[in-house]
């Protein structure tokens, strides 16, 4: 068939922009754009911060973990060790696994490196797999701050009691009406990758829950 | 005559002002609104619901029947609170929900005579000679029925949740769940200790007892003071556990602002738990059964253990003169406490003959009179008790055996026993068991991970309920993994009077016969006498349920905390059966009523359920859009310029689309990324058609049917490469699509390698349509042969569009030619705004779902769940084409294509619709027939899907299922309206715009 | 208000986390065609809906997204094992079961 | 014995007339009979169908040997878990023509049977809250009216005349965009109407079997010859099974399978208030709907677990939800407060219809599968099943809803158009 498309490498990443004027817009623009830094401070107080780490590169992963070649392959492209125990997730500062599925990882990489991040992966690892960018279509927020547990009790209904939950560890579970990865940070923070249409949604709950202790919600670094 | 306030000092709180029915009166800090108004001698505060007698405060807690009234006004007012449950503060109105003109003066209650006319079930027996009387009656029951008024004004209150998790939930914090909390908490548990009242203690608030020889109250703040310093307990005053469901999942509701008033009312004012607890002690405690007699309800007749409550918690006397009717020994301690309050105490009348024991010696060593092996049969008195008739009792306490005396009193308190209170234990489907040594029932057989201790269980010594309560917290930290089931601490040293056999006695035997004799009362709310109740069984309604719901015993908002069980005692009676073979009670919650505001919680509002929306949301919102709900989505309707309609704006978007160029937000449809060696395999089976040579570069568009052969979604796969498809979805089909396709993997196929994954949110889609689309496309898209030759429809290519890498499909919803640029949704704005840019000089025009609506019904193209409803096949839908019968593998849904309704020739067929006049544009949901005169019920052959104007064509058009439609081209058709007209059309072909498809080639 | 154990993620959760499924262990017949209309009709339609013990799909749905068996009782609604697709249940009677042992 | 046909008339008279007396000689609603040994007819489930049933097929069809054998009391079931409804406005013609027939009968209950039923035709909207709700519901009210059921479409305003406390703003979440409007829609008192059938059918001779359970059905080639019972062998030509959330029990007795499922539906009820809503209110896109009893009570309807069970309960977040749909549509009632909550088992077909059939055991018929929509349907269904029982052949408003149906796929989906069938 004459119209087949010169690379054969299946890779669906194009995210990676050719031109710095184009401007590109986290999920929360919108929400942050109307509230950014809004501090609904209680004499003062801010018991919770809601912090966008906006537009890294998100990778859904799946394949097989009895396959060393699989387990291996990814360690050596992420330098962080594939995590096979449900509910956990491996970081190295740049890059983080988390456990999403029996199958199925999330892998958060800087922003702008997810394309290479697939090339690399599909270099390194064969078989039955797949690699899909999603990173237009995700982001991560990290919530701290003193009412943090709190905020999340009033919006979840899983069990984030540090004798149950410690640092290391992640569960995608409801959060209010829609779904979230929550995980626990060693700082002691939790961070939460959103699907970007519900990402208003739940920011407007957070503020909603946390108006009571004070709370802010700003951008961070990129 | 002595005032109502017993001093205490320095204990005394400081004064509250408050109104109640318009008047002005003083209470004092931690009073309850009971408390207060009795403490101002007011006896009256509400009228029976049936009869119109005047009622007064019986109770002090959750059990209170009488006491019902609306607090606060405008969109702050509640109704229905009971008084005994409502924290005194400054400014607190409270008034009655019942009684007409006022309830000192009620005309129901006057008309005594009525009270004759309406026993149990009367509205079943009359006001219905005709349909005009029961509609004439109605409105009046209606009117005179009713508690409280609900608000009419939006409700300003937040309301929230907490999710929580522990080990140990204990409810009540009386003296056994105190222990249970401690003993649990000890071991490291993670403990939550609920109780409805605004502070911990339980009985031991109003006890007179001294607990290691200190005060009760004294041992109370101690305990409390321990178990704050645990970081592993929380502590929950004010707070109702008021259901408990399945796998040990209990709702409580705290109450945070409501005893501040509304003034105060700026956080959270009702707070709903759902706990998740590991395990449960049930420490509720008891409710105190009130005898049944004539006249019981008169105001000034309260129980024995609420007329403690009130003087040695409230310090408040409600009456001078007390006589205390009792069958058994506790409630002696009323007598003592009354006369320790330095009140006169005119008789104890206990049923039983010749009681003994450290109780009746106690009371006799004080002087106080009794008078044993009597009862009182009645009271006398209007609007407040002026005395009491008592009578010798037999043995049994079944019948009067000598005249009758009267004692003159203003209070008359009496105790029949303690229910346990087993609510919550019933909610878990546990029977409860009938305890002729406790007479109550006890709770049943654990249904769950709980267990009962202190009253709840019927264990009534203060001894056995802090042993019970250290043990059960013991045990149920053990079970949930910490410590050990021995209780460890210490119990404060006492000494209490031993309590000798009470006799099991429910109504009390008058002189007259009960159908006779005045108004016993079981359900003080409902009115529910003993002659109700015999009167029901009598009638044949000899279950328990059925009385209940012939008498409308324990209906209340109290839900018979009071009656049930002496109803069920004196239907036994009637029966002539015991007690256990008459029936259990079930409780269902609210074990009391709860706010729905609480339970509904923040998810109101623009919260109540999300809105989602796509990265050029904001865009939309700058420029105008109106939006339309499509599932959570929030999608631009139409894009309407200053001064147009919405048919305007419609008409508008169409005709630019047609004749130049137009732009969509796409983006809210489903997007499914498919990979594995056998994914193509995993589509051929799933959609209706074949996918295994589809090569990459390429599209499809394919039907998805259940497997009861109804079409469920469609959509356009494409082919990425090699074992690698993306497929799109309708909207509101995205997750249940992917769960589909899991579910068949995962269930039935799971030797087939592949891979779902949602890439809904991840990709934005602009869709370019419209004869200029390739020009417009061409301005910012330089590294894709965009011409028709080396792009063809239902081909895709990777490009750069505007600096953005971009994957584009041509793929037409309109029939017109037409790109759907898709980038990653960080560029989606960006992209959207850089089109718009490239249309400016063929005026491309931004449209809404409306026009997506008009251009693609235009074109005969479906929309799955407007012009199918879950009952279309493909061929239904004349989409034959799309069914792949050769394909190796039957298809989900193809068995179900061959019963024999789904071959039926004259099933309902999709075809196009023309009004005869071209103006006139068909209703949605019109009805065809036939023949517009023929005789109701017509004979309908189908029902129009979708109809639109079409500013393109000319003239009105609409898509329609129509019987045997297919075979019916030219005929005419009739859709009689609701507002009398009739409009007539022609069924024609469903594809009214450039029939062969050229315009989607060029 | 169910709590349910995902095999997979190896945690009792909330029942808001799953959707259920439908009875398990109906497999699909492998010749749809050679069916006749009633035994088709019995796959689609007809289940057991037994009072007590019964074995039914849930999907983890804002979890791992997998699908598993559970063993409940209809009545006290305890659950008695979660076992993943593919698997046969442990747990196949209970003393005083009534309803359609199919 | 004295029959009850002797039975003293109630009304306003003998209200009096008993005052009089005390109350003390008021006759017994029906008898408490000791089951005799055969039956023309055992009807098997004493609810508001299977007493109407055996009301009918003693006047309709002057069939009186016949008993019903409840195993627990009369009405017990969802006769007395419902939440009252009652309407006609179903969309397909087959489930119209019945609900209709229902209506029509509900019309002249409380004359019939001389029991106040308290039926109450204060009308029922059903909101719609998105285009493709308004077009559910004018092709919905376009099919009643041709069938001869009374319907309109509303306007928000015309909506907001009749229901003033519901939120008709433009700007919530869902707003109102229209309604339909059954009139002659309501509620009635569902316990008297358990009791008024049963009355009226004790006084044709019918005997009430209560706190009985049948736990066999006894055949002899092929044919029903009786049911074994807690109380002994009940002999019968025929058997009725009218049993709602036990019918797929009751089948497998007779080694039949039925394409039921069970699940709980929750209802629950507010505390009383002075008269607030003169209607009955019904949303299918938020999920709630709401009426209020002569009583006072706020009645409101919540969904059905999402799995099967015959725990008389629910899930607690179905609750949530529905109350969350209340307070939407009705914002000034969140401080109105829940008072009781509980769960009906309601038995439920593929297509939300029932099932109203002969078997393939002779003298064996089945009226089960109602699912959300019973109550309403109890005078109706009664009346075509006692005519199918008494004639051996579908009625004709029944055929439709044979079991055939599941395998010629003739299903009749209320679902898909008409959303909950409640």
């Amino acid at each position: 068939m004459s119209e087949i498309i010169e690379d054969k490498a299946t890779t669906n990443t194009v995210s990676a922009s050719v031109n710095a004027a184009v401007s590109i817009e986290s999920p929360l623009h919108y929400f942050l754009g109307k509230f950014s830094g809004m501090a609904q401070a209680k004499k003062g107080a801010v018991g919770l911060v809601v912090e966008e780490a906006g537009l890294r590169g998100h990778l859904n992963l799946r394949g097989n973990p009895q396959s060393e070649l699989f387990t291996a392959g990814v360690e050596q492209v992420l330098g962080v060790t594939l995590p096979l125990s449900p509910g956990t997730f491996e970081t190295n500062g740049d890059n983080s696994i988390y456990w999403l599925g029996p199958n199925e990882w999330l892998l958060i990489v800087p922003g702008g490196s997810e394309g290479r991040t697939e090339t690399a992966l599909r270099q390194a690892i064969s078989g039955h797999i797949a690699i899909v960018d999603i990173s237009g279509g995700q982001t991560l927020i990290n919530l701290s701050g003193e009412a943090v547990a709190t905020v999340l009790k009033k919006s979840s209904g899983y069990d984030f009691h540090p004798r149950h939950f410690g640092p290391g560890r992640c569960v995608q579970t409801t959060l209010a009406k829609a779904t979230a990865l929550v995980s626990k940070k060693a700082d002691g923070s939790f961070d939460l990758v959103i699907r970007r249409s519900f990402a208003d949604y739940l920011a407007s709950w957070l503020l909603d829950a946390g108006r009571e202790f004070g709370c802010r919600i700003e951008t961070g670094q990129r | 005559m002595l005032t109502r306030r017993i001093d205490r000092g320095a204990d005394n709180g400081k004064p509250i002002y408050f109104r109640f029915n318009g008047k002005r009166y003083q209470g004092r800090q931690g009073d309850t609104l009971a408390a207060a108004l009795l403490a101002n001698g007011v006896d009256i505060v509400g009228r029976s619901f049936k009869y119109g007698r005047p009622r007064g405060i019986v109770g002090h807690g959750a059990e209170e029947p009488n006491a019902i009234v609306q607090i606060s006004h405008g969109s702050q007012t509640v109704p229905n609170l009971r008084a005994t449950q409502v924290e005194l503060y400054e400014g607190l109105e409270a008034n009655s929900v019942s009684g007409w003109p006022s309830v000192d003066f009620d005309i129901k209650g006057s008309l005594g005579l009525l009270g004759g006319l309406m026993p149990p079930g009367f509205y079943y027996k009359t006001f219905m000679g005709s349909k005009k009387i029961w509609e004439f009656s109605e409105p009046w029951i209606r009117k005179a029925a009713g508690l409280g008024r609900a608000p009419v004004e939006a409700d300003p209150d937040v309301y929230d949740k907490l999710n929580q998790h522990c080990d140990v939930l204990v409810v009540g914090a009386g003296p056994a769940g105190l222990m249970a909390a401690l003993e649990a908490a000890r071991t490291g548990a993670r403990v939550i200790i609920a109780d409805e009242q605004n502070e911990f203690g339980g009985s031991l608030l109003a006890a007179t007892q001294t607990l290691d020889g200190k005060p009760c109250r004294e041992w109370v703040s101690q305990t409390i003071t321990e178990l704050s310093n645990f970081n592993n307990v929380e502590l929950l005053p004010r707070s109702t556990v008021f259901g408990y469901y399945d796998h040990n999942f209990l709702a409580i509701l705290e109450r945070r602002t409501d005893h501040l008033g509304p003034v105060a009312t700026t956080g959270v004012r009702q707070r709903l738990h759902r706990v998740r607890a590991r395990q449960v002690v049930l420490a509720t405690g008891a409710i105190e059964r009130p005898l049944v007699f004539a006249n019981n309800d008169v105001p000034g007749v309260m129980l024995a253990s609420s007329v403690s409550t009130y003087v040695n918690r409230y310090g408040v006397a409600p009456g001078n003169k007390l006589v205390l009717f009792t069958t058994n020994d506790g409630a002696y301690q009323t007598a003592i406490d009354w006369h320790s309050a330095g009140r006169e105490v005119v008789a104890v009348v206990d049923t039983r003959h010749n009681p003994k024991g450290e109780w009746v010696d106690y009371a006799r060593k004080l002087g106080i009179d009794i008078l044993d092996g009597y009862g009182v049969i009645e009271a006398r008195g209007g609007k407040r008790v002026k005395a009491a008739l008592v009578a010798p009792l037999n043995r049994e306490g079944s019948a009067v055996t000598g005249p009758p005396q009267t004692l003159s009193c203003d209070l008359l308190a009496s105790s029949g026993g303690w229910s346990p209170a087993i609510h919550l234990s019933s909610h878990t489907g546990a029977k409860p068991v009938w305890s002729d040594d406790v007479v109550g029932f006890l709770p049943g057989e654990s249904k769950q991970k709980e267990r009962s201790a202190g009253a709840a269980n019927g264990t009534y010594s203060l001894l056995g309920c802090l042993q019970e309560g250290a043990r059960a917290g013991a045990e149920a930290a053990q079970q949930a993994g910490f410590g050990t089931d021995t209780s460890q601490l210490p119990l404060p040293k006492f000494t209490e009077l031993q309590e000798q056999p009470q006799q099991a006695l429910f109504l009390v035997p008058h002189s007259k016969r009960t159908s006779r004799a005045p108004k016993q009362f079981v359900d003080f709310q409902l009115d529910v006498t003993a002659a109700g109740i015999e009167l029901a069984a009598r009638e044949g309604y000899e279950s328990v349920e059925h009385v209940k719901r012939y008498t409308a015993m324990g209906f209340g908002t109290d839900q018979g905390k009071l009656g049930n069980i002496n109803g069920m005692a004196i239907l036994s009676k009637a029966l002539g059966q015991g007690i256990p073979e008459t029936g259990t009670t079930i409780f269902r919650p609210s074990y009391t009523p709860t706010t729905f505001g609480a339970i509904a919680g923040r998810d109101v509002k623009e919260l109540f359920d999300p809105e989602r929306y796509t990265a050029m949301h904001r865009w939309h919102v700058e420029n105008g859009a109106a939006f339309e709900n499509v599932g959570q989505w929030k999608r631009p309707w139409y894009f309407p310029k200053p001064g147009e309609t919405m048919h305007d704006a419609v008409n508008r978007e169409c005709l630019a689309v047609r004749n130049s160029v137009g732009i969509l937000d796409a983006s809210t449809l489903g997007k499914i990324d498919i990979q594995g060696p056998d994914a193509a395999e995993f589509i051929t089976r799933i959609y209706t058609n074949a996918y295994l040579k589809l090569a990459p570069g390429k599209c499809r568009y394919g039907v998805m049917l259940k497997e009861d052969g109804m079409i469920f979604d469609d959509g356009v796969t494409a082919c990425l490469g090699e074992n690698h498809y993306l497929m799109f979805t309708t909207t509101g089909g995205a997750a249940g699509v992917l769960a589909w396709l899991e579910l068949w993997q995962q269930t039935e196929w799971p030797e087939l390698e592949v891979y779902f994954t949602s890439v809904t949110d991840h990709w934005t889609t602009a869709t370019v349509t419209g004869p200029n689309a390739r020009k417009v496309i061409e301005k910012v898209c330089q590294d894709v042969d965009l011409s028709n030759d080396s792009f063809k429809f239902m081909d895709w290519r990777d490009g750069t569009v505007a600096d953005v890498k971009a994957r584009i499909f041509r793929i037409s919803f309109t029939g017109e030619l037409s790109f759907e640029v898709n980038v990653p949704a960080h560029y989606g704005r960006y992209i959207w705004e850089k089109l718009i840019e490239a249309g400016r000089e063929f005026d491309i025009t931004p449209y809404g779902t409306e026009t997506m609506h008009v251009l693609r019904a235009e074109k005969g193209f479906i929309i799955v769940g407007q012009d199918t409803d879950g009952s279309m096949t493909p061929q239904d839908m004349n989409m034959d084409w799309v069914v792949g019968k050769k394909k190796a593998f039957s298809f989900i849904g193809k068995r179900s294509l061959e019963r024999s309704d789904t071959v039926r020739e004259n099933r309902k067929q999709f075809v196009g619709l023309k009004p005869l006049n071209e103006k006139e544009v068909l209703p949605e949901g019109a009805q065809i027939v036939n023949d517009p005169n023929q005789a109701i019920p017509m004979d309908m052959q189908g029902h129009v899907t979708s109809s639109y104007y079409s500013a393109n064509l000319g003239h009105s058009f609409a898509l329609a299922v129509v019987k045997g439609g297919l075979n019916r081209m030219g005929e005419v058709v009739h859709c009689p309206l609701a507002d009398g007209r009739n409009i007539a059309a022609e069924i024609v072909s469903s594809v009214f715009y450039d029939p062969k498809g050229d315009r989607q080639n060029v | 208000m169910l709590e349910i154990y995902c095999p997979y993620c190896r945690e009792t959760r909330e029942e808001e986390e799953f959707s259920y499924s439908g009875e398990a262990h109906i497999a699909r017949p492998p010749e749809p065609e050679a069916q006749s209309d009633e035994q088709w009709g019995d796959y689609l339609f007809f289940r057991k809906n037994p009072r007590g013990l019964h074995h039914e799909m849930w999907y983890h749905q804002t979890g791992c997204r997998r699908y598993f068996n559970v063993t409940r009782d209809t009545v006290s609604y305890q659950i008695l094992e979660s076992y993943p697709m593919g698997e046969n249940p442990t747990v196949t009677t209970v003393a005083n079961q009534t309803g359609d042992a199919r | 014995m004295k029959l009850p046909s002797a039975k003293a008339r109630y009304s306003g008279l003998s209200l009096i007339k008993n005052a009089l007396s005390y109350h003390e000689n008021w006759q017994r609603a029906w008898r408490n009979p000791k089951p005799k040994t055969d039956y023309d007819v055992v009807i098997v489930g004493g609810g508001g169908h299977g007493l109407a049933t055996a009301y009918y097929l003693a006047k309709e069809h002057g069939i009186t040997n016949v008993a019903v054998v409840e195993k627990g009391y009369l009405g017990g079931g969802n006769t007395a878990r419902n939440t009252t409804i009652i309407r006609s406005n179903y969309l397909w013609d087959e489930a119209a023509h019945l609900y209709e027939l229902a209506m029509k009968l509900w019309e002249g209950l409380s004359q019939e049977l001389n029991f106040n039923v308290m039926f109450s035709q204060r009308g029922v909207l059903n909101l719609g809250h998105n285009l493709q709700d308004m077009r559910d519901i004018e092709r919905r009210v376009n099919a009643n009216r041709l069938n001869g059921i009374d319907g309109e479409v509303l306007t928000p305003s015309q909506i907001k005349d009749i229901v003033p406390l519901l939120n008709t703003s433009p700007d919530c979440r869902y707003p109102v965009l229209g309604a339909s409007w059954q009139p002659r829609g309501g509620t009635a008192r569902h316990d008297a109407v358990a009791w008024g059938y049963a009355r009226g059918a004790d006084a044709l001779g019918v005997d009430l079997i209560q706190q009985t359970e049948v736990t066999g059905i006894r055949r002899q080639n092929g044919t029903v010859i009786g049911v074994e019972t807690t109380q002994g062998f009940i002999g019968a030509r025929k058997v009725a099974c009218v049993t709602a959330g036990n019918s797929g029990v009751m089948a497998a007795m007779a080694g039949l399978r039925l394409p039921l499922e069970s699940r709980p539906l929750q209802a629950l009820v507010s505390e009383p208030l002075k008269p607030c809503l003169d209607t009955v209110v019904m949303s299918n896109a938020v999920h709630g709907y709401i009426s209020q009893s002569d009583k006072g009570d706020l009645v409101i309807g919540a969904g059905t677990d999402a799995y099967n069970g015959y725990g008389q309960r629910g899930s607690f977040h179905v609750i949530e939800h529905t109350l969350q749909a209340i307070c939407e549509l009705f914002p000034a009632f969140s401080r109105v407060r829940m008072n009781r909550q509980w769960g009906g088992i309601v038995d439920t077909c593929p297509d939300a219809c029932p099932v109203i059939s002969k078997t393939s055991v002779d003298g064996l018929y089945f009226n089960c599968g109602w699912g959300t929509g019973g109550f309403k349907a109890t005078p109706g269904s009664g009346f075509v099943f006692a005519d199918t029982v008494a004639n051996d052949r579908p009625h004709p408003l029944a055929a439709p809803f044979s079991l055939d149906r599941f395998s010629s796929g003739a299903l009749i989906d209320e679902h898909g158009a008409a959303g909950v069938a409640h």
